[in-house]
């Protein structure tokens, strides 16, 4: 069913980003949905380890893979071992992550590890079951013969039969999957999940048990999910500050800034600038708008980026190329910035907008491929 | 002919009229020459906006207006109900400008049109407009000019640069397509591209892409194999880098799959030359169509 | 979704029947759905009645409707008013039921009455939601132009706009309707009812309260609600003994009893010995079978309400002429019944058959209009 | 060319057939001809029943088999999940013999087959019949004659009564569906009558309705618009009591709705001639068919 209970919205930034859940979060879910983990506990601080003297592993919770082989998963014997542990976890780069936050859990034994999970097929447009008795390593390394998938129709949930076929997939006799599987397509379709993984999926004396947790959701769907707060793992500050501001914003290598409306002409202005050798800064969706402050904050953020020139691509509709050159007036003014400003007009009201640029000493041009020369050449210089 | 609209004078409602967007593309479809007969804001009953008659439900709407097709402004969480409301009261095109739904909600709308026979275009994109007939959407009126290119994208304003190259070349355009930049869409790149092989005023296709997803070599394989049309090719995000979101929710390189290399050596290995800035295209449609 | 996890089925008996819930059985199933109801106590006994003194109202629990006009409602001021009144109410026939449970509950003040159900629409093959502004009468004497009506299809469920329409239909204002119409459909999809339906739902000034319950179960679904236990409001002792065995049996008003294969040869018999004057004692749906065991049953079920005449009328199929010649044979043998029996057999091992009753003395034909013309004739005598 | 089953050698599994009653019916329907290619009971891959091999699932049997249509006999709480599975697995054609299914469940499943374009006939019904073809279900193989009478029918001896009966007249019959005694059906009466009117070899329509429901009201307002051919009508049920289900789920009179006289009286307005025993539906037949 579609879920369209009334909610008060709380201002979520949208800006299409994904929301990777850490390990104990997935697992606080996993718990709410029953599927079996083993006993954690979730460190903040020093203060949060308990004394044991079991065997416990401590393990670093950033949203990247991998985390074992780089030394982030640690067996410990007593808290002064796991202290130590975790000042040695504190240390290690996890792909930009830095660990905050550890869980401590019961060490386990396993029989053996498979793999389950449920994500969106854009292909197909429909979600997909996918388990494998190769649990343990990227799906993506699996050959296609060792896993199972089917395509999940909403409305119809998970059929029985496929759970049967799946759980003699794994060779597995206890019933046990069937539960589990139903959970992670209820965490998948309840929590708006793109995808929600299991890996290793643990087959102990004690039944199946989820070592590892991965859930993903989208932002689009954050308004049903008040407890999930948006995050910033793996950014750049000045692109934290544009997700702040509603702002779609990424990060590149290079020097040219970029401003266009669309993401289809910035991904397409970057394209043709860079083939003709310049090195853009950033991808920066300007989006639909009708206010020239909305220009103006755009400018400031480039001009954290830019030393040499920043290109404003504006293909006019419901933007009207007049109030995008008035925001680029009052924003030079307010600025005063040391690099060059390119400015490319087209569609609603291209010659009023010019003529504002003009009147105020703004170069722009018409003609798109005229416009990259000029930028690239500019960089050059 | 034209595709999906294929007549002057279908009758159009916008539901979400009232607000900013709603009125205001109401109006930009009017003078493009859409038959917009009414428009939907519950509560708004008896009011008139860009100068139609406002009612409270779609089934209203279609009673007294006679509507076939809706173009749904309606915020995203409640674009959904919006659409549901509007496939239950019979309408079959449905042309969903709303952004940021969410792809779970598309996947069962989709479905539930798919049972209900109504045809989706969206969310998250332009819309659509059959130069000459009607348009359902938000691309600038001044781009279209009536032609022979069947245009289908994944993207808004970088459409309007293309439509608008075309336009100026002088092939003009028989229907442009945005399909929207959502991960799931209600009609496919795939979809669009068989319906404009079958339209006999098409004499040529452009299909953009960009990064993300495997919609494009889907469509290569389709065009590969079923479609006799010549088609021009462009694919935005070649310099995208991986794992981040260009904008679209749909335009993103995930591990090695989605990129444009990708998607380009698949469209030229189904014969399908591939421009790399939007002017090229038309120089490539002049040495295609004879 | 269809719900199909796997149960351990205890053996309900389908006869293709309907579980109409009493009042408080269907109010405690409102509770749970959060559809408020006024506060009530389920008496049983005298016992169960507590003081009181404020104004409250005692009613009949019996599956059927009009009970306030037969005087099966009635205000009490005191456990004494309401010892009276449960003695006067048990004396009350309901269309043949007897109220043995009560229901007291608060008197309440309304300010209007709305209708509210959820059923099946034959015809569309799909759920129907009802509402009406003219609550508390019968919904089939309210005019189609005072309906709202919207067919549900289960996978998007009630959606939002049919909840606005029907609330400013019934001319709410409140959002509490809303709440009401999902529990109505919730209590309809996950209890497999036929009906749920509340007549009236008061306007109170705390907010919307059903006054009225009634859900109906059909016994297919039984296996999934292994809490409603099967019921035989208003049938006569041999349907009831009929149910028990499972058996799919109807009680008529004549005097030639009946057995025959499958429900609609059944009807056509009846049709077909009445067009000819015949009045039959009853429906009896031998089913498909291969046990003459079961034949035996059947005979002696027969034996209780035949006087004159049996008519046995088989097409045989999945149940073959002979297997059904041999079980008359031996109940013959052993009820040795005083009433004559005609036996129709055509079908699978007809020629068998005949030959096995003949043997026995037992009278046969082949022909079904001579058939019946022997039983009219017979039951004539 | 009779209807639904218009092919000699459409393969098809029955799904529980290790069961009774699957084993001796898959037996029956080869000896009728029925190209009868396997069945499936999980767990029981490997073994044979009825002369064929024994899948673990319906994917499996289509994968090795072929099949194109199914006949179920899985038992009313696992038959919904029988049904999905071998929609899922493309079969179009699912004939379901298995009664006592909630009409909740056939809700869902008829909406999931139109989705996926599947066709259902059934449940609580004797399946059906195409003389000289093939025949899907239960009916005994003895009743029928080669002819050109379509008969559908709420009811399964009664059916086998009536098609013997227009055997023994000399007709014979193009199809036979036994569309099933439940309140919610795959196949409904009326959709079956179309498709006899569309046969080229079907001469005259046979309907065998009873009280309950509104099927045979709505199926003679169709004959009256768009049906060209014959029929003749049987009502069973016209000294049922009200409020008492005869049987069937489907069959029972609510209040004063679904009675016999009130079909009758719908096709009688249709022009419908109406038997009142199955004897007479020859002599009709005789007097329509020149």
């Amino acid at each position: 069913m579609i879920a369209l209970t009334v909610i008060l919205l709380k201002p979520v930034l949208q800006i299409n980003d994904m929301v990777d859940l850490l390990e104990y979060e997935g697992k606080q879910i996993f718990q709410k949905y029953q599927v079996p983990v083993t006993e954690f506990k979730v460190i903040r601080s020093e203060s949060d380890i308990p004394d044991f003297s079991e065997r416990m592993v401590i393990k670093a919770q950033v949203p990247v893979g991998g985390r074992g082989k780089r030394g982030g998963v640690v067996p410990v014997n007593s808290k002064q071992e796991a202290l130590i542990a975790m000042d040695k976890i504190r240390k290690i780069d996890f792909d930009g992550h830095r660990s905050e936050v550890f869980l401590l859990e019961k060490a386990y034994s396993e029989r053996r590890e498979l793999y389950l999970s449920v994500t969106l097929d854009r292909s197909k447009e429909l979600p997909v079951i996918l388990a494998s008795a190769e649990g343990g390593m990227d799906i993506n390394s699996v050959p296609a013969e060792k896993i199972y998938r089917h395509h999940i129709v909403p409305y119809v949930s998970v059929p029985e039969y496929v759970k049967r076929e799946l759980g003699e997939f794994l060779g597995l006799k206890d019933r046990q999957i069937y539960e589990v599987v139903d959970a992670l397509y209820s965490i998948y379709d309840q929590m708006d999940a793109s995808l929600v993984e299991i890996n290793p999926l643990a087959v102990t004396d004690g039944g199946l048990t989820a070592l590892d947790s991965k859930i993903t959701v989208e932002d689009d769907a954050l308004f049903r999910h008040q407890e999930i707060e948006p995050r910033y793992f793996g950014l750049e500050p000045v692109e934290i500050e544009a997700r702040k501001k509603g702002l779609s914003f990424v990060r590149l290598e290079g020097d040219i800034g970029i401003i266009a409306n669309g993401a289809g002409l910035n991904m397409a202005t970057i394209d043709m600038i860079s083939l003709r050798g310049g090195r853009p800064a950033n991808f920066f969706d300007l989006g639909g708008t009708d206010d020239p402050a909305k220009v103006i904050e755009a400018l400031k953020l480039e001009s954290k980026i830019v030393s040499k020139v920043l290109f404003i691509n504006i293909f006019g509709g419901v933007t009207r190329c007049d109030t995008v050159a008035t925001g680029i007036v009052q924003a030079v003014k307010e600025l005063k910035p040391d690099f060059k400003i390119v400015v490319r007009l087209r569609g609603a009201n291209e010659e009023q907008g010019r003529h504002i640029l003009q009147e105020n000493g703004i170069e722009s041009l018409l003609n798109l491929d005229q416009a990259i020369d000029r930028v690239v050449k500019l960089a050059g210089e | 002919m034209a595709i999906i609209i294929d007549e002057k004078n279908i009758p159009v409602i916008v539901q979400g009229i009232t607000g900013h967007q709603g009125s205001f593309h109401a109006q930009q479809m009017k003078l493009f020459g859409t038959n917009i007969v009414g428009g939907v804001t519950p509560g708004k009953k008896g009011t008139q906006s860009a100068g139609v008659p406002v009612f409270d439900s779609v089934k209203e709407a279609v009673e007294n207006t006679g509507a076939r097709a809706s173009v749904i402004f309606v915020p995203a969480p409640y674009a959904p109900d919006a659409v549901i409301e509007a496939i239950d009261s019979g309408i079959k095109l449905i042309v969903i400008i709303t952004e940021h739904i969410p792809f779970h909600d598309m996947v069962k709308m989709k479905l539930y049109a798919q049972l209900k026979g109504s045809r989706l275009i969206g969310p998250n994109g332009p819309g659509m407009a059959s130069v000459g007939l009607a348009k359902l959407g938000i691309m600038p009126n001044s781009i279209f000019r009536q032609g022979s290119v069947g245009v289908v994208s994944r993207s808004g304003t970088l459409t309007y640069e293309i439509v608008n190259t075309i336009s100026e070349s002088g092939f003009g355009e028989t229907t442009v397509i945005g399909i929207g930049g959502d991960q799931v869409v209600g009609t496919k790149m795939q979809d669009a591209v068989q319906l404009f092989e079958k339209d006999s005023e098409t004499k040529a296709i452009v299909m953009v892409g960009e990064i993300g997803g495997t919609a494009e070599e889907e469509t290569a394989e389709i065009i590969k194999n079923s479609v006799s049309k010549p088609v021009v090719g462009f694919i935005a995000g070649r310099y995208a880098p991986p794992g981040k979101r260009m904008g679209h929710a749909g335009a993103i390189i995930t591990g090695n799959k989605g990129t444009a290399e990708s998607k380009i050596r698949a469209l030229n290995e189904a014969g399908i030359r591939v421009a790399s800035t939007p002017t090229e295209i038309p120089e490539i449609l002049k040495q295609l169509i004879r």
